[in-house]
C-alpha cells in the first residue's frame, strides 16, 4: 500500500522520459520557436488591417465610422478626408488602430459594410516602445486584398462572391463622375469627429 | 585499463614526484593537501553546473520538453550562462535584514556542502583523506547546513523565510536521527567508520544492498538523505507553492547561487554516500574505480530528479510523521535484523534476516494503515 | 524598555499577507492569515487587485460589444462565458437558436470543461508541491482543443465565438474529425492522469481530509459547481435547467461524500469523463449540415450598435465548470443594457475560503484555495 | 617536518585564540541570536582542540551533537521567544564591572598557579591511540553502569522537556 | 604536536570557564544565561580530555566522561529551553530582572 501508488506514478513519469527519446514525435511537445513556427489556422485572427485594391490609394475604406464605433476597446480613429470646399470625401485621412488597446475580437471585420478590414495573421509584432510604435496608421495597415486571400482562401472566396452577386466590385473613384450606392443602406454619415 | 584506473592516483603522485625533486618535504605534504583541496574545490561546483543541467534535462524529458537546448551542444553550456546571469545580478539586501548574518549565511552554507566531499571514496585510493570516523565526519558536517539556512533565514527579516527555516531545523534534526540510524548496521557488519573499509569490506559484488537488511537501510537512507538535502518530496524549507522560496526568499544573484550550489553538492554527496554504504562504492567490474563511483552515484540522482519530476510534497505534519513514526522504527528494528545477519553462520543469516525483515514489513504496514489514505467510492446521480 | 509580564496566554501569532505577489495564489489574489506556528487561525481574503470594471463597461457599449469582453472574464473557459451571456442575451430578446448551432454550443462547452478541470487538477498538483510535471501534462492534452478552438473561433483563448440566435462561423473543414480525435484520445489521457495521480499516497494524504466543506455551509454560502457536488448536493444547471439541448444526452452528476480536497479533486475527475460521455454522444447526434445563425441573431450581429432588444429583464445561467454563471440583463429598450450583472462562480465560492482552513496548516489553505478553482479574472471582474 | 608540526601548533593557538574571541562575544553581543552564532564558533574551536589533543571521534561527535543537536535546540529557542521585528535590547544587567575583576582576579591566580604546577605526565597516555573502538569498549566495559544511568537521565530529560514544553490545551 | 604543554589547555579553559562565568554573572537573557552554562561546561570538556591526553592512567577515561558530560549538557539544554519557553509563554519575557514574581 505505502509506496506503491507512488511507484505507479513514478511508472507514468519514466515513460514519458523514455518515449520523449524513442519516439521525440509523440513524446515531445516543444515547438522550438524563432526557428519553428507552428501554422496558425485560416480563420486565426490578430490585428486588423486594411484592405485595397490595385493600389494603396484605392482601398475599400469610405470611413463610414462604423467599425470605429463598434470597436469594444475603442481602439480605431478615423477622420475622413476633405476636398478643397471642405466637403467629407468617403476615403479616410487618418485611420489610426491602436494595437496596444485592440483586443482582437474580430468585431470591427464584422460589422464592416464594405469588408475593407479583416484581421490579419502576423503575430510577431513586439516592440520596445508601446506607446507610439504600437499606434499604427494608415499607411502601417493598408495591405492588398491578395495577401487577404492568400491567408484566408475560403474567407476570400466566399466574401467575393457575396459582394460579386451584390454587384459591387472595388471601390469608386473619389472624383469624377456618380458613386455607385453601396448595398447597405444604413450607412451613417461620415463622422464629424 | 590500469591506467585509467589509477589516473588521477598517478597524476597526483607525478605532481609530488615533481616537487620533491626541489622542494623540501614540508612542502610536498602541503602541496598534497593542496592538491586535493583543489580538486574538490573544482569537483564540487562543476558537479553542481552539472547537475543543474541535468536536473532541468531530465525533468524536461519527463515533462514531453526537451529542457535546456539553446547554450552549447545539448545545452551543456547552459549553466555557465545561468552563472553569468547570476553574476551579473543585483544584489538585493532588504533594509531590515540582519546585515552581517544575511551576508555570511551562504558563504557558511557552501562550506560543509564541500567539506563532505574531503572523506568520499572516489575510487581506489582516491578518498582525499582517509579519517578514521570518516563517516561521522560526514554526518556531523552535513549538520552544519542547518545553522547556515538558520542564518539565512533569519537574517532576512522575512516571515515566509523565517518559516521556511523552521520547517528547514526542524525537518533535518528530525531526519538526521533515522539516517544516523541506519547507518548504524553497516557500521556494525564492517566494525568500522572510514568509508574506505566500508567500500573495502563490500568489494568483489557484496554490496550491501543486496543484503536484506542493507536492502531496506539504503531505503531508509536515501529516503532520509534527499529530505536532509530538501529535495522533492520532502522540499518543504523551499516549497515554492506555499512559503515562495523559504529561507532564501530574500536572496538574490550570487548569494541566491550559493545557496543553489550547497543544495546540489549536498545532493550529490548523499547520493554519493548512498552509492559508498550500500552500494559497494567504487567496487564494479570491467570500467576504472572512480568510473564506477560516478555511475552510481549519478544513478541516485537520477532517482532524486525523476522523485522531483513526479510527486508532491509533504505537509509538516506528514513529514515529521514520516520520519518519526516511520522510518526511525524501521531503521532501528534494522539494526537488529543486521545483528541477526552479522551473528548467523552464512547461509543461515539470509533466511532468517529475510524472514525477520518481512516480519518487520507486514508489522510497519499494519501499524501505519490506520493513518494512511484510502481509497474512496463515488455515487452518480442522475 | 520591553513589554514586561502581559499577562497573556495566547500563544504568540504570526500574520503573513500571502499574496497579492505569490506562486499560487492564481494571480493577483491576497489572503491575511494569522497563524500560530503553522496552524491558520484566521484568514482573511482579499481581493479586487483585477478589478476592470466589467460591469459598468458593459452598460454603455452595445450588447454584442460586451461579448468579448466576457471572454476575460473566466479567461480559462471563455466559451462557456460566451454561451452564459449568449444565452442571456437571447432570453431577453427571445431569439431562438438553430439546431445545428445548439449542438456546436454544446460542443464548445464540454470541451472547455475538460480544458478547465485538466487545468485545474495540474494546477492543483502544482500547489500541493509537484514540479510542473502534472500541470504540463494537462497543457500538452489542453493545447490539442485548443487548437481546434483556433480551427474554428480563430482564437485560442478569447474564442469570442457565441453570437445572439447561434454561433460566429460554422465547424471548419476538418473540424469534426479533429473533435473526434480529442474526444477518442482524451479517455486514454484521463487513464494516464490518474494513474499519475490517483493512488499516490502522497496526494491522498496531503488531500483527504482536508479543507471539508459541510453540506449545509456550502448550501447556505451558495456555492455551486464541482466544490458543491463533491460536498455531495446533487445540483448541476445541466441537470436542473435543462438549457440548450442537455436534457438529449445520457449523463450522471458525480457526487462527493466527504468534500475535501479529494474529492473535489476526483470529482472533477468524474465529470470529464461524463464530458466524454456527453461529447461521445453528441458527435453522433449531431446534424451534418444547418444554419448556425438564427435571422433575428444575424441581425442583431450585423448592426450591433442599431440592435434594440424589447425592454424587460432576463437572467441566463449555465452550468460552467466552476459553478453556476449567470448574467443578469434588464433593458430599457435603447442598445445598451440598462443594468448588467454577472453571477461569477469564482467570486461566490472563493467566499467560503475562511471556514474550509481554519484550523488548517498553511500549506493545507493552498491547496484549499487551488481545490476551489478561482480564476481572478471572474472573482473580481 | 619539523614546519609542520610548527605549523600545526600555531593552528592550534591561532584556533584558541578564535575560540576566546568568539566566547568573548558570546557574552557581550546584544544580538542574542548572533551570540548563538559565535557559541557555534567557540564549539568548533573546542572540536579543533579536541582534534590537537588526537581525540578524533570525540571532536566529531562534538560537532555533531552541539552544533548539530544543542545549537540547534537554542536557535529554536531564540525564534521563539523573540520576536521577528524585535530591537535589540540591553542584554546585561549591570554587574558587569564586578564580575569582570572579580573574574580577573581570579583568573590571574589561576594562571600564575598553573604555570608553577609541575604535571606528572604519562607518556603512554600521550601516544595511546583513542578511537571508536576503544571508546566503545570502555563504555560497555568498564563504565557500563554510568553509561546505561546516564542513558535514564538522558530520557527523563527528554520526557521532562516534551512535558514542559507543551502547551497547554 | 605534543610540543603543547598541558598548562596552554588548562590555561585556555580556564580562561573559557571565566568568561562562561562572567556570561552567567552579567546576561539578562536565560537564553544567554544558558549559553554561557554551554562555555563552562565546555571548559570543563577541555579539562578533561586534555588531561587524560597527558596524565591519566588511561587515555579514554577523560573522554568518557566527557561524553556523558556533553549528554548531560544537552539534557540540561533540553530542559532548560522548555523551562525557557514556558516561561515566556507564561510571562512574555525571558529576561531574568523580569521574571521576579514567586508565582503565576
Amino acid at each position: 500500500m505505502f509506496g506503491f501508488g507512488v511507484l505507479k506514478g513514478m511508472s507514468v513519469t519514466l515513460w514519458n522520459f523514455i518515449l520523449s527519446y524513442v519516439y521525440p514525435k509523440k513524446g515531445i511537445t516543444t515547438v522550438q520557436y524563432p526557428e519553428q513556427k507552428k501554422e496558425v489556422e485560416e480563420r486565426f485572427r490578430n490585428f486588423p488591417f486594411l484592405v485595397y485594391e490595385g493600389a494603396p490609394d484605392n482601398m475599400r475604406c469610405v470611413a463610414c465610422d462604423i467599425c470605429s464605433k463598434e470597436c469594444p476597446p475603442k481602439c480605431i480613429y478615423i477622420i475622413p478626408e476633405k476636398d478643397a470646399q471642405g466637403r467629407v470625401q468617403k476615403k479616410p485621412a487618418t485611420f489610426d488602430i491602436d494595437y496596444a488597446i485592440c483586443m482582437n475580437c474580430g468585431i470591427c471585420e464584422e460589422v464592416c459594410p464594405f469588408d475593407a478590414i479583416f484581421m490579419d495573421h502576423e503575430y510577431e509584432l513586439a516592440e520596445y516602445e508601446r506607446l507610439s510604435s504600437l499606434l499604427y496608421h494608415k499607411e502601417d495597415l493598408l495591405k492588398p486584398v491578395e495577401h487577404f486571400a492568400k491567408i484566408r482562401p475560403t474567407d476570400y472566396g466566399r466574401i467575393e462572391a457575396t459582394r460579386a452577386a451584390k454587384g459591387v466590385k472595388g471601390r469608386a473613384q473619389p472624383v469624377a463622375g456618380a458613386p455607385p450606392k453601396p448595398a447597405e443602406t444604413q450607412q451613417s454619415p461620415p463622422a464629424t469627429s | 585499463m590500469e591506467t585509467s584506473e589509477s589516473i588521477f592516483v598517478v597524476i597526483k603522485k607525478a605532481i609530488l614526484g615533481f616537487f620533491h625533486g626541489f622542494l623540501p618535504d614540508w612542502t610536498v605534504v602541503i602541496i598534497s593537501i593542496l592538491i586535493s583541496v583543489t580538486a574538490i574545490v573544482i569537483f564540487g561546483p562543476v558537479t553542481m553546473m552539472f547537475l543543474t543541467w541535468l536536473e532541468r534535462k531530465v525533468v524536461g524529458r519527463i515533462q514531453n520538453r526537451y529542457g535546456p537546448n539553446r547554450a552549447g551542444i545539448f545545452g551543456l553550456l547552459q549553466p555557465i550562462a545561468d552563472g553569468v546571469k547570476m553574476l551579473t545580478k543585483e544584489d538585493i539586501v532588504p533594509r531590515a535584514a540582519d546585515k552581517v548574518t544575511h551576508f555570511l549565511a551562504p558563504v557558511i552554507v557552501v562550506i560543509p556542502a564541500l567539506l563532505v566531499f574531503s572523506v568520499l571514496p572516489f575510487g581506489r585510493g582516491m578518498a582525499a583523506v582517509n579519517l578514521n570516523v570518516g563517516l561521522l565526519f560526514f554526518l556531523a558536517v552535513s549538520t552544519m547546513s542547518t545553522i547556515a539556512i538558520f542564518m539565512g533565514s533569519w537574517g532576512s527579516r522575512n516571515k515566509f523565510s523565517l518559516l521556511g527555516g523552521m520547517r528547514a531545523v526542524a525537518q533535518m534534526v528530525s531526519y538526521e536521527i533515522p539516517m544516523v540510524m541506519s547507518v548504524v548496521p553497516v557500521i556494525l557488519v564492517t566494525g568500522s567508520l572510514s568509508m574506505v573499509s566500508i567500500v573495502e569490506a563490500q568489494l568483489g559484488g557484496k554490496w550491501f544492498v543486496l543484503t536484506p537488511w542493507g536492502f531496506f537501510g539504503a531505503i531508509v537512507f536515501f529516503l532520509c538523505g534527499v529530505a536532509e538535502v530538501n529535495r522533492t518530496p520532502f522540499d518543504l524549507p523551499e516549497g515554492e507553492s506555499e512559503i515562495i522560496a523559504g529561507f532564501h526568499t530574500e536572496y538574490s544573484g550570487m548569494k541566491f547561487a550559493l545557496f543553489y550550489m550547497a543544495e546540489f553538492m549536498s545532493a550529490f554527496a548523499i547520493a554519493g554516500l548512498t552509492a559508498t554504504l550500500f552500494f559497494g562504492g567504487w567496487d564494479g567490474p570491467l570500467l576504472p574505480s572512480w568510473l564506477w563511483f560516478l555511475v552510481k552515484s549519478y544513478a541516485m540522482i537520477f532517482i532524486m530528479i525523476w522523485f522531483r519530476g513526479t510527486l508532491p510534497r509533504f505537509r509538516i505534519d506528514q513529514l515529521m510523521g514520516f520520519a518519526w513514526k516511520l522510518l526511525l522504527p524501521f531503521a532501528l528494528l534494522n539494526i537488529f535484523v543486521a545483528a541477526l545477519w552479522q551473528m548467523l553462520p552464512a547461509p543461515k543469516n539470509l533466511i532468517v534476516s529475510g524472514i525477520a525483515e518481512a516480519v518487520i514489513l507486514v508489522i510497519v504496514f499494519f501499524a501505519s494503515r490506520k493513518d494512511s489514505p484510502k481509497k474512496r467510492t463515488y455515487v452518480f446521480a442522475d | 524598555m520591553s513589554d514586561t509580564a502581559v499577562h497573556s496566554q495566547e500563544p504568540q501569532l504570526l500574520e503573513v499577507s500571502i499574496g497579492p505577489q505569490h506562486p499560487s495564489t492564481h494571480g493577483v489574489f491576497r489572503m491575511n492569515v494569522v497563524l500560530d506556528g503553522e496552524t491558520i487561525v484566521k484568514l482573511k481574503p482579499v481581493m479586487g487587485y483585477l478589478h476592470r470594471n466589467h460591469e459598468q463597461l458593459a452598460e454603455n457599449m452595445s450588447y454584442l460589444a460586451s461579448m468579448p469582453y466576457t471572454d476575460r472574464l473566466d479567461y480559462i473557459c471563455s466559451m462557456t462565458n460566451n454561451f452564459a451571456y449568449a444565452m442571456a442575451v437571447e432570453k431577453l430578446a427571445g431569439i431562438d437558436v438553430p439546431e445545428r448551432a445548439q449542438y456546436i454550443r454544446v460542443l464548445m462547452a464540454e470541451l472547455t470543461r475538460l480544458i478547465n478541470h485538466t487545468l485545474l487538477v495540474g494546477f492543483l498538483l502544482n500547489d500541493l508541491g509537484a514540479f510542473f510535471t502534472p500541470t504540463l501534462y494537462a497543457f500538452r492534452e489542453r493545447e490539442k482543443i485548443l487548437d481546434f478552438f483556433e480551427a474554428t473561433a480563430g482564437s485560442r483563448m478569447m474564442c469570442n465565438y457565441f453570437r445572439f440566435g447561434g454561433v460566429k462561423a460554422d465547424l471548419p473543414a476538418g473540424g469534426m474529425e479533429q473533435v473526434k480525435e480529442i474526444v477518442k484520445n482524451y479517455s486514454r489521457f484521463l487513464d494516464e492522469f490518474e494513474r499519475l495521480l490517483t493512488s499516490n499516497e502522497i496526494l491522498r494524504s496531503r488531500c483527504q481530509n482536508v479543507g471539508i466543506l459541510s453540506k449545509e455551509l456550502a448550501v447556505n454560502a451558495s456555492i455551486t459547481g464541482p466544490i458543491l457536488r463533491a460536498s455531495g448536493v446533487n445540483y448541476d444547471i445541466r441537470k436542473v435547467d435543462k438549457y440548450s439541448i442537455y436534457d438529449r444526452f445520457e449523463f450522471k452528476v458525480p457526487l462527493g461524500k466527504v468534500g475535501d480536497v479529494y474529492d473535489r479533486y476526483y470529482v472533477r475527475i468524474l465529470e470529464m469523463r461524463e464530458s466524454i460521455k456527453i461529447l461521445q454522444q453528441l458527435l453522433k447526434q449531431m446534424p451534418e449540415k444547418g444554419e448556425i445563425l438564427s435571422a433575428k441573431g444575424a441581425a442583431a450581429a450585423k448592426s450591433p450598435r442599431m440592435w434594440k432588444p424589447p425592454a424587460g429583464d432576463a437572467y441566463g445561467r449555465i452550468e460552467s465548470p466552476k459553478g453556476e454563471l449567470g448574467f443578469y440583463l434588464v433593458s430599457d429598450g435603447s442598445p445598451k443594457p440598462y443594468r448588467y450583472h454577472v453571477r461569477p462562480p469564482s467570486f461566490i465560492n472563493i467566499t467560503i475560503l475562511e471556514d474550509m482552513c481554519l484550523g488548517q496548516k498553511v500549506a493545507d489553505a493552498i491547496v484549499i484555495l487551488g481545490s476551489v478553482d478561482i480564476v481572478l479574472g471572474e472573482v473580481d471582474r | 617536518m619539523d614546519v609542520l608540526h610548527n605549523l600545526a601548533r600555531l593552528g592550534f593557538f591561532a584556533a584558541t585564540l578564535v575560540t576566546l574571541a568568539a566566547a568573548v562575544m558570546v557574552v557581550t553581543l546584544r544580538n542574542i541570536f548572533h551570540c548563538a552564532l559565535a557559541l557555534i564558533l567557540v564549539l568548533l574551536g573546542v572540536a579543533a582542540t579536541y582534534i590537537s589533543l588526537k581525540a578524533e571521534f570525540f571532536a566529531v561527535i562534538q560537532i555533531l551533537l552541539y552544533v548539530g543537536a544543542i545549537m540547534t535546540l537554542v536557535i529554536f529557542a531564540i525564534m521563539l521567544t523573540s520576536r521577528i521585528g524585535d530591537k535589540t535590547v540591553l542584554q546585561n544587567n549591570r554587574q558587569g564591572l564586578m564580575s569582570f575583576s572579580l573574574l580577573a582576579l581570579f583568573n590571574a591566580f589561576f594562571i600564575g598557579s598553573v604555570i608553577k604546577t609541575s604535571w606528572h605526565l604519562n607518556p603512554a597516555a600521550m601516544t595511546a591511540n583513542v578511537d571508536a573502538g576503544v571508546l566503545g569498549a570502555a563504555f560497555m566495559n568498564e563504565y557500563v553502569f554510568p553509561f546505561e544511568i546516564i542513558s535514564v537521565v538522558l530520557i527523563v530529560a527528554l520526557v521532562g522537556a516534551i512535558i514542559l514544553g507543551r502547551s497547554d490545551q | 604536536m605534543n610540543a603543547i604543554p598541558v598548562s596552554y589547555y588548562v590555561i585556555f579553559s580556564g580562561l573559557l570557564f571565566s568568561i562562561g562565568l562572567y556570561g552567567v554573572l552579567v546576561r539578562r537573557n536565560v537564553i544567554g544565561i544558558l549559553m554561557s552554562i554551554e562555555l563552562i561546561i565546555n571548559a570543563a570538556n577541555i579539562n578533561l580530555v586534555a588531561f587524560s591526553r597527558y596524565v591519566a592512567a588511561k587515555p579514554e577515561t577523560g573522554q568518557i566522561f566527557a561524553a556523558f558530560v556533553i549528554v548531560l549538557a544537552a539534557s540540561a539544554a533540553a530542559v532548560g529551553l522548555a523551562i525557557v519557553l514556558s516561561v515566556y509563554r507564561n510571562r512574555r519575557t525571558i529576561y531574568t530582572d523580569e521574571i521576579n514574581l514567586l508565582k503565576w
